[in-house]
């Protein structure tokens, strides 16, 4: 029994229970629950109409209830970060939802019919990662006009062959299982066993790519916005707020870039910890 | 190998022809006319615009604008920029260089910390582990927009320790000097994914057998660090160059815009805003070619490293 | 005698320059037990994936129960209706059960497929946990938690749920401990007593041959090179490959030989 | 030891929060506390430049003294598409130019129209005009300047499809050089704008020779151009920069002049890039500042922003002829008693603006300064009455009439307009809402072409000459170059022609005040605020002429040096 | 005093509730050119102890107990020590070559790498020595096969690889962790037959450890049988079959399946193999043990010495069986 074999028994025994995520894993799961819950109430939370222009208090900084001071339109900084928590997330949301059935599904099916068709889509991903994704996203918000949906789907071709590839591997292994050779002899459809039973074995390892990609999203979706691609204004969003905040942040009132910039950050933070911890406990590396 | 670099080079030929065709595709569909931004904010007779259409022969039909193109870029014309009212292959001049040169200083940036830190991590393990892992995390979560902002304004502005925008007059120092911040700005995030993914490659094979034996037959830990674990576990690092190329175009776009540089990613935003479609397919046609190349030379690299790349394809 | 239950006709396979399998035929009677003995790269196991439709023979003839089997069921339709009649169990026990299933559903999932009304697939899943030794506790429970012998025995249930007139068992006892493995044979032994199942049993362990099977083809590279009752073969192997395969058995007595270097 | 990331996300968002401050809250009066100028009405602001002073506006920073090897110059707006001086009109690509080419006429920094390379230009009768050549001007390959040069170059500046300035040309019915030192402009219909015309890039003269030479290469990047100003055209890179340096062979060199032997322009578009390379001494000046640019570089330490008199504003642009709901003069009124207009100049100029009573600014009296400033006087200055626009809503006997604001998507700052005055017509009974439109639509809003779909846009423009006539014929007359509303008032377009007729100025400038006057009641455009040519310079670098519209027709350059 | 010395060794392993013992107090010695066989099945520490003899310790495992090796305490040696210690006193070979040689490097390299760094030895004297040891453990061809990667050649020629690794510098002692368990059982005759004659050759020691009985026995002078992690037995290898008196050792030779008959049933042990990480009072074989008593359940049965060997069982001096 070699050194690697105790190891696992060890850490087999260690696997399962969701108490293993660490200080670190719940404080992420916390911040992450917290957003969520902003996300879906942003409205009913924001004190003020984050919409509501007052062009006399443009950058004002904070003052009585106005914990976070105004934006360059003078309106209320803190409602503008709740409601805009909405777009910052369902959007990213879309984005890895879309890009991950969509990078399952080619796995899967690469992985399954193996030979030419894994072939032809292996190149496919690879045509897919040469093509610059921001021009993808400019020239799809030029074809649709600008906007998050468009935004969401530039990204998704963008996003779908990276988690392709990243699945194909992983998918190609469990395909390679002798429990697929018995079903096949037991009769069991081709469909049978990828849905029913290799599918459910990859989820752990889905989710764990799922969960970091959406950090990463989080900050895509946000460049778009910041060049303008993305959420348009008067709607709120954190990467439009960053790039919105910038004339201020040159006059010395770096209140709305650096708040929307924290609040980005403290997303794509919690999203990469959560992910990296439950990829960890699932033994998935 | 002949075969095996054959077939590379193939898919890579298929690549660039089928990248530029969805680009010529994608701007033919797009909605409006070069030709406003042409004509932009001042009343223009239609005698005018009529002499502009045929200028940049914007009036030929699909195919032909492409094959033509095409057919251009082996005598070396990249066709006529509508935007800048220049030659393309002027264009791209000065910037292509300036560019490779951003993205390459990143791209040793990210190499040389990214790898030292996952090295670090991965072998230290304890509290160092943690601690770096952390900070990987943290600093590619920042987006680099952002980071740009920050470090135009501590180190360049405040501090004064770098020149803020451009890339200086040409002279090596100079041009060194100018890069620091837009290549720390855009090796952020990438560094950050290098460090995850070092970490993890060389814990790996930290845990396998023939590390155990080498131990065994007495070889002493440095040796059995250099020799057995780093090179086997750096080897799955460079399959990723390639996904780190295509991350690093898109970084340069941002970084260009906030450290002013005149460069391809900037470049690409502004002509893609404004349909100037022979710029955009000269500057993805740079793009796809490099990374092309990078691939085909990182599978030759591994190709060289590990035999049993060798051995399967045979 | 009766029509036999497995008939393999000049069985043939190639991969591009390698010969794997090379004229091999053999009968199964129904309830019979046939040995296939070789060792790595004999070709014994591609025959048995030949035989339930894993892997395309490039020539000869298959017939299981009457039907023609040399060519791999087109569709799952086809693969169910072979299921019945012939089944397979793998040797490495962590890999052959989907890991996120309890014992009690993959029972139950064969079934259904198998065409059984779902009323009584409930009693039937019992009835094959009890068969293979286990108490009825198991069937909630997910192979992780089970041992090696322990996860056998379920596969050798699932193999058994679709009533098979005969189970290829590839190596299905290599990777277990001895005393497990003793428990399996016997409970092999039991099995094929009360259900009148035939087996086909590919393996490098003689001893083991000796004790499941009545008759024994012994393979080399890909041909058979000796074929006969077991006793028979064992006790006074013709072939040198086989007295050489017989001599290297470590028993009391036994003095390591150099032999043929490979 | 396992929360070291958590402490390092502490630690920023507390630096954060508390490295916060903002603007200073407005006092409830809601007068603008910055240190913009005093703008209320009521101050005479005086005739000549030093009126300028009187709010912080100078004509040109104080003349360079010593000489500099090189200065750093930014194009905010980019790289320009060409410097062939039919192509350019609007913006940076002037600064580059007019530096290299000379007109006829030039115009002063305080305004006035001065004599170019023609000595003099003399309006014999209403149809004719006769300009005499100086006789020492050379091109800069040595080659003397002929009336056949200056015939050739306007002959192409009105005939040339490519070119800018057919419009403004179009009243010229022939161009012949009598003899080598004189020129005959002969008129279709009497056009008093031409002479002043003659002193902008329309009448710049280029060499013949060369550009028959190199005809497809002209004025293009990377191209050359053969021109007699005081700079000459060294390098063009594109994507990179263009050098200009000093013409040695320039006729009117002399002390004080052409001290800086090389100007290099850099095309910064972002602003907060410029600020930095500002800041940082990478670029030694720049026209022009994004609003967004001037507080931090009010903070430099190595240099100064400035502001220029000029005849640059903002306005809004009702959309009349289209049927729409401003067709109604009381609704156009009701907007423009709606805006908040100090906050509109302490955001959109720095506070460096001042309320603009009607189009034709202070900057733009180029003669009878005390009867135009008399008329200024008269005018009501615009304030926000929030009741009064409500009643005159109320009046126009439509309940919320529709208001659709188009805004250039690509356009931060157009898109903040649109948000400011939306909210500002819905407050007093509009229903307004934005139309996002792309640069593709540019060509139909800046045209004549009818405009359903939108009823009003913001525009940044100014008086090309100094004459209030030029951008009153633009906007008022049905014809006119700016006329994007589809203004249509008979009377008005009676007394500008008229005006454009009456060669007597005393004369004219009685008849373009009064057309002044009713457009001004009639809300043909809305103005908000003067934008004067924000400037920074840093301190190693004076002498620039900054007062528009001159800084864009006459050599800015030409007293450039150390101070 | 003997060449190998270990005694009453523990060894504990961290485990998700605190610490699991998987060594519960192992004693063996090892005369110098003496071969001892541990045989055992799955969780029975047989590979631990081996390991733990070449200081081969999982990460955070702990020890207690001596493994002493010519009287020099191995556990306490310092590294440098160590180092000379696995590089010319002790050898280790393992069951599965393919994982135990890099496979990104040339077999040469494998060969030389320890002779180079250690013995100091010149490279070229290096590439003799190991065609040369190539040659003696039967691989035809050397000078190819030294340029060759491991992925080129088949399991039983890596084996030989390894076995001809552990000559270049003559150990005194060889472990071997289950080295022909992977291979075909010609091969294993060939392999073990090369071993074995290698072994005395040279005068050189061993620890095999297989799970084996009749291997061991045809290889080893003595044999110990291990379970959960306590040695059981400890039988000469000739009165193995005869002599044995441990009910689990008896049970392990009467499980495995005759080569020279059929019978119908197998007698085997019900229940499965305990590892040492299940705490059990009493004898661990106890829950499977046909002849248990009460006492076997509650008592650690003592270490009886019978004939020359060792039992630890309660029942010893009953006649369980008839022995011939």
């Amino acid at each position: 029994m070699s050194v690697a074999q105790v190891a696992t028994i060890v850490r087999t025994r260690r696997r399962s229970r969701l108490s293993h995520l660490g200080v670190i894993g719940w404080l992420a799961l916390a911040v992450i629950v917290v957003f969520m819950f902003v996300a879906a109430f942003g409205e009913a939370l924001a004190p003020y109409d984050p919409n509501a222009i007052d062009i006399a208090y443009s950058n004002v900084g904070p003052i009585p209830g106005h914990p976070l001071g105004f934006d360059e339109l003078g309106r209320d900084l803190l409602s503008r970060l709740l409601v805009g928590a909405r777009s910052s997330f369902v959007g990213p949301l879309a984005l890895v939802a879309l890009s991950t059935v969509a990078g399952t599904t080619l796995a899967l099916i690469a992985a399954w019919r193996r030979g030419w068709t894994d072939a032809t889509l292996s190149a496919g991903f690879d045509i897919a990662f040469a093509f610059p994704g921001i021009l993808l996203a400019i020239l799809l918000a030029t074809l649709f006009g600008a906007g998050m949906a468009v935004a969401v789907i530039a990204l998704t071709l963008a996003y779908t062959p990276a988690l392709g590839r990243l699945l194909r591997a992983t998918a190609l292994r469990e395909t390679g299982m002798e429990y697929v050779k018995a079903f096949r002899v037991m009769g069991y459809s081709d469909f049978r066993i990828v849905v029913r039973h290799v599918l459910p074995n990859l989820m752990p390892f889905i989710i764990a790519q799922a969960i970091v990609m959406f950090g990463y999203a989080t900050l895509d979706l946000g460049g778009l916005s910041f060049l303008g691609l993305g959420v348009q204004p008067p709607t709120a969003d954190w990467g439009v707020m960053v790039a919105a905040g910038a004339p201020a942040l040159l006059q010395g009132y770096p209140m709305q870039t650096l708040a929307a910039g924290t609040c980005l950050v403290l997303a794509a933070v919690a999203f990469g910890v959560l992910g990296d911890r439950l990829a960890r406990m699932w033994g998935v590396e | 190998m002949k075969s095996f670099l054959g077939r590379r080079m193939l898919l890579g030929l298929v690549t660039i022809l089928a990248t530029t065709f969805l680009v010529h595709i994608a701007l033919y569909l797009a909605p409006g006319d070069p030709i406003d931004v042409l004509t932009a904010g001042k009343p223009t007779t239609p005698e005018r615009l009529e002499a502009l259409r045929a200028q940049y022969h914007l009036d030929d039909p699909f195919l032909t604008r492409y094959f033509s193109w095409l057919g251009g870029v082996f005598q070396g014309d990249l066709g006529q920029s509508v935007a800048f009212n220049a030659d393309v292959s002027l264009l791209m001049g000065p910037r292509v260089p300036t560019t490779l040169l951003l993205v390459g200083s990143a791209f040793i940036m990210i190499m040389v910390f990214g790898l030292s830190l996952g090295i670090v991590a991965a072998l230290r393990g304890g509290v160092i582990d943690t601690a770096t892992m952390a900070t990987a995390t943290l600093l590619s979560a920042i987006p680099a927009f952002v980071s740009s902002f920050v470090l135009i304004n501590v180190f360049a502005l405040q501090l004064g320790w770098f020149p803020a925008i451009g890339i200086g007059d040409g002279t090596p120092i100079d041009t060194a000097r100018h890069l620091v911040l837009p290549s720390v700005a855009l090796a952020l995030g990438a560094g950050a994914f290098v460090a995850r993914t070092t970490r993890a490659s060389v814990r790996t094979e930290l845990g396998r057998d023939h590390v155990a034996t080498a131990t065994v037959r007495g070889i002493p830990r440095r040796l059995v660090t250099s020799r057995h674990v780093l090179r086997n576990g750096l080897l799955p690092i460079l399959s990723i160059a390639g996904l780190l190329l295509a991350g690093l175009i898109v970084g340069t776009a941002f970084v260009e815009q906030a450290f002013a540089i005149e460069g391809l990613g900037k470049l690409l935003v502004t002509a893609a805003r404004q349909q100037d479609l022979a710029v955009v397919q000269a500057v993805t046609l740079i793009l796809v070619v490099a990374f092309v190349l990078l691939n085909i030379l990182v599978d030759i690299l591994y190709w060289y490293l590990d035999p049993r790349v060798r051995s399967e394809e045979a | 005698m009766t029509e036999p239950l497995i008939v393999a006709r000049n069985l043939r396979k190639e991969y591009d320059d390698l010969v794997a399998v090379d004229d091999v035929s053999f009968e199964v009677a129904p309830g019979g037990s046939l040995g296939i003995v070789g060792e790595s790269g004999s070709g014994k196991t591609t025959v048995a994936k030949m035989l339930v439709g894993l892997e395309r023979p490039t020539a000869g003839r298959i017939e299981i129960a009457g039907t023609d089997c040399s060519v791999p069921a087109r569709g799952w339709r086809e693969r169910s209706r072979r299921a019945r009649s012939l089944q397979i169990v793998f040797q490495d026990p962590y890999s052959s059960l989907d890991p996120r299933q309890s014992v009690g559903d993959a029972l139950r999932e064969v079934l259904v497929v198998a065409g059984l009304g779902r009323d009584r697939t409930e009693a039937r899943a019992r009835e094959l946990v009890d068969l293979v030794g286990m108490p009825e506790r198991v069937l909630g429970s997910r192979p992780s938690a089970l041992s090696g012998g322990q996860r056998q025995r379920v596969a050798i249930a699932r193999a058994l749920a679709t009533e098979p007139r005969c189970v290829i068992l590839d190596e299905s006892v290599a990777a277990l401990d001895v005393s497990i493995q003793a428990q399996i044979l016997n409970l092999l032994a039991d099995i094929r007593e009360r259900t009148g199942v035939a087996y086909i049993l590919v393996s490098h362990d003689l001893a083991v041959v000796r004790h499941v099977t009545d008759d024994v083809i012994v393979m080399r590279n890909g041909a058979i090179v000796e074929r006969g009752e077991t006793g028979t073969v064992l006790d006074d192997p013709q072939h040198p490959y086989t007295q050489l395969l017989r001599e290297s058995v470590p028993r009391p007595g036994w003095v390591p030989s150099a032999g043929a270097t490979r | 030891m396992k929360r070291p990331i958590v402490l390092a996300t502490a630690l920023a968002s507390g630096f954060v929060l508390a490295a916060c401050s903002g603007a200073p809250a407005p006092t409830e009066s809601g007068a603008a506390s910055d240190p913009a100028p005093a703008a209320s009405g009521s101050s005479a602001a005086s005739t000549d430049a030093s009126a300028g002073a009187a709010n912080g506006l100078v004509v040109s920073t104080p003349p360079g003294t010593g000489p500099l090897e090189n200065v750093n110059f930014n194009l905010g707006d980019g790289e320009p598409l060409s410097i062939d001086p039919n192509l350019t009109w609007s913006g940076s690509q002037n600064f580059v130019g007019i530096n290299l080419c000379e007109s006829l006429l030039t115009i002063a920094p305080d305004g006035t129209i001065q004599p170019g390379l023609a000595t003099e230009v003399v309006q014999q009768d209403d149809t004719t005009l006769v300009a005499t050549l100086r006789s020492d001007a050379t091109f800069w390959d040595g080659t003397p300047v002929t009336a056949a040069d200056a015939a050739f170059s306007l002959d192409r500046a009105r005939t040339d499809p490519t070119s800018q300035y057919a419009g403004d040309l179009a009243s010229i019915s022939s161009v012949t050089a009598t003899d080598d030192s004189t020129l005959t402009i002969t008129l279709s219909k009497p056009d008093v704008l031409v002479r002043s015309n003659l002193a902008t890039s329309a009448s710049a003269v280029v060499s013949k020779a060369f550009f028959e030479a190199n005809t497809d290469t002209f004025a293009k990047p990377g191209g050359q151009i053969m021109c007699s100003g005081p700079y000459k055209l060294d390098s063009w890179t594109p994507g990179k920069d263009i050098v200009i340096s000093v013409n040695p062979t320039w006729w009117g060199k002399g002390e004080g002049k052409q001290l800086t032997q090389k100007i290099t322009y850099t095309f910064i578009t972002d602003p907060s890039a410029a600020v930095a390379g500002m800041k940082s001494g990478a670029i030694d000046g720049a026209f022009m500042l994004p609003p967004s640019a001037i507080p931090p570089l009010k903070q430099a330490t190595n240099g100064a922003v400035g502001f220029g008199l000029g005849t640059a504003f903002q306005a809004w642009v009702p959309i009349v002829g289209s049927g729409g709901p401003l067709a109604d003069p009381k609704l156009r009124e009701a907007l423009a008693k709606a805006l908040d207009y100090p906050s509109i100049i302490k955001n959109d100029t720095a506070g460096a603006g001042s309320p603009a009573k009607a189009l034709a600014t202070p900057g733009s009296w180029g003669y009878e300064v005390d009867t135009y400033s008399a008329a200024w006087d008269q005018l009501p200055t615009p304030a926000q009455d929030l009741e009064a626009a409500k009643q005159l809503v109320a009046e126009s006997g439509v309940s919320n009439p529709r208001l659709v604001i188009a805004a250039f998507s690509e356009l931060p700052d157009s898109v903040n307009g649109a948000l400011v005055l939306q909210s500002a017509a819905n407050a007093v009974g509009f229903d307004a809402s934005i139309k996002k439109i792309g640069f593709d639509y540019a060509n139909t809003l800046f045209s004549g072409a009818e405009k359903p779909d939108i009823d009003i846009f913001q525009t940044n423009y100014l008086s090309l000459v100094t004459d209030p006539l030029s951008i009153y014929s633009q906007v008022g007359l049905p014809k006119g170059a700016a006329n994007w509303g589809g203004y249509d008032n008979p009377q008005v377009a009676e007394l500008l022609n008229q005006a454009l007729g009456t060669t007597d100025e005393a004369e004219r400038a009685k008849l373009v005040i009064e057309a002044q006057t009713i457009m001004t009641q009639d809300y043909a455009w809305i103005p908000t605020t003067t934008s004067p040519n924000a400037f920074f310079f840093t301190s190693n670098v004076t002498g620039a002429v900054v007062s528009s519209p001159a800084h864009i027709w006459s050599p800015w350059a030409n007293q450039l040096g150390a101070p | 005093m003997s060449l190998l010395e270990v005694e009453g060794l523990t060894l504990d392993v961290p485990v998700d509730s605190g610490n699991g013992r998987i060594l519960h107090g192992v004693d063996l010695t090892v005369e110098a050119g003496s071969a001892m066989g541990i045989v055992g099945e799955s969780g029975s520490g047989k590979s631990m102890t081996v390991r733990t003899v070449a200081a081969l310790l999982p990460p955070g495992a702990t020890t207690s107990g001596t493994v002493s090796f010519e009287g020099e305490q191995v556990t306490g040696m310092s590294s440098d020590r160590l180092r000379r210690y696995r590089s010319s006193q002790v050898a280790m070979i393992f069951q599965d070559p393919r994982a135990a040689i890099n496979p990104v490097r040339k077999v040469g390299n494998f060969l030389i790498e320890n002779a180079v760094t250690n013995l100091g030895w010149s490279r070229s004297r290096a590439r003799e020595k190991a065609i040369e040891v190539l040659r003696e453990v039967g691989i035809n061809d050397p000078e190819r096969r030294l340029d060759a990667f491991p992925s080129e050649l088949s399991g039983g020629l890596l084996q030989r690889v390894m076995i001809a690794s552990t000559l270049l510098y003559e150990p005194q002692l060889l472990l071997a962790d289950e080295p022909t368990t992977a291979l075909d059982v010609t091969t294993q005759s060939a392999v073990m037959a090369l071993i074995d004659r290698l072994r005395r050759e040279r005068g050189m020691a061993m620890v095999f450890v297989t799970h084996d009985l009749e291997l061991a026995a045809a290889v080893c002078d003595t044999i110990l049988v291990m379970y959960a992690g306590r040695i059981v037995e400890k039988v000469p290898a000739s009165e193995l079959h005869e002599r044995s008196r441990h009910p689990y050792t008896r049970a392990l030779l009467d499980a495995r399946p005759r080569l020279d008959g059929r019978e119908s049933r197998l007698r085997a042990i019900p229940g499965q193999p305990l590892s040492g990480l299940e705490d059990v009072t009493g004898c661990a074989f106890a829950a499977r043990c046909p002849f248990a008593l009460d006492i076997c359940r509650t008592d650690d049965p003592p270490v009886v010495v019978v004939d020359d060997g060792e039992v630890r069982c309660h029942r010893v001096h009953d006649q369980l069986w008839e022995v011939s």
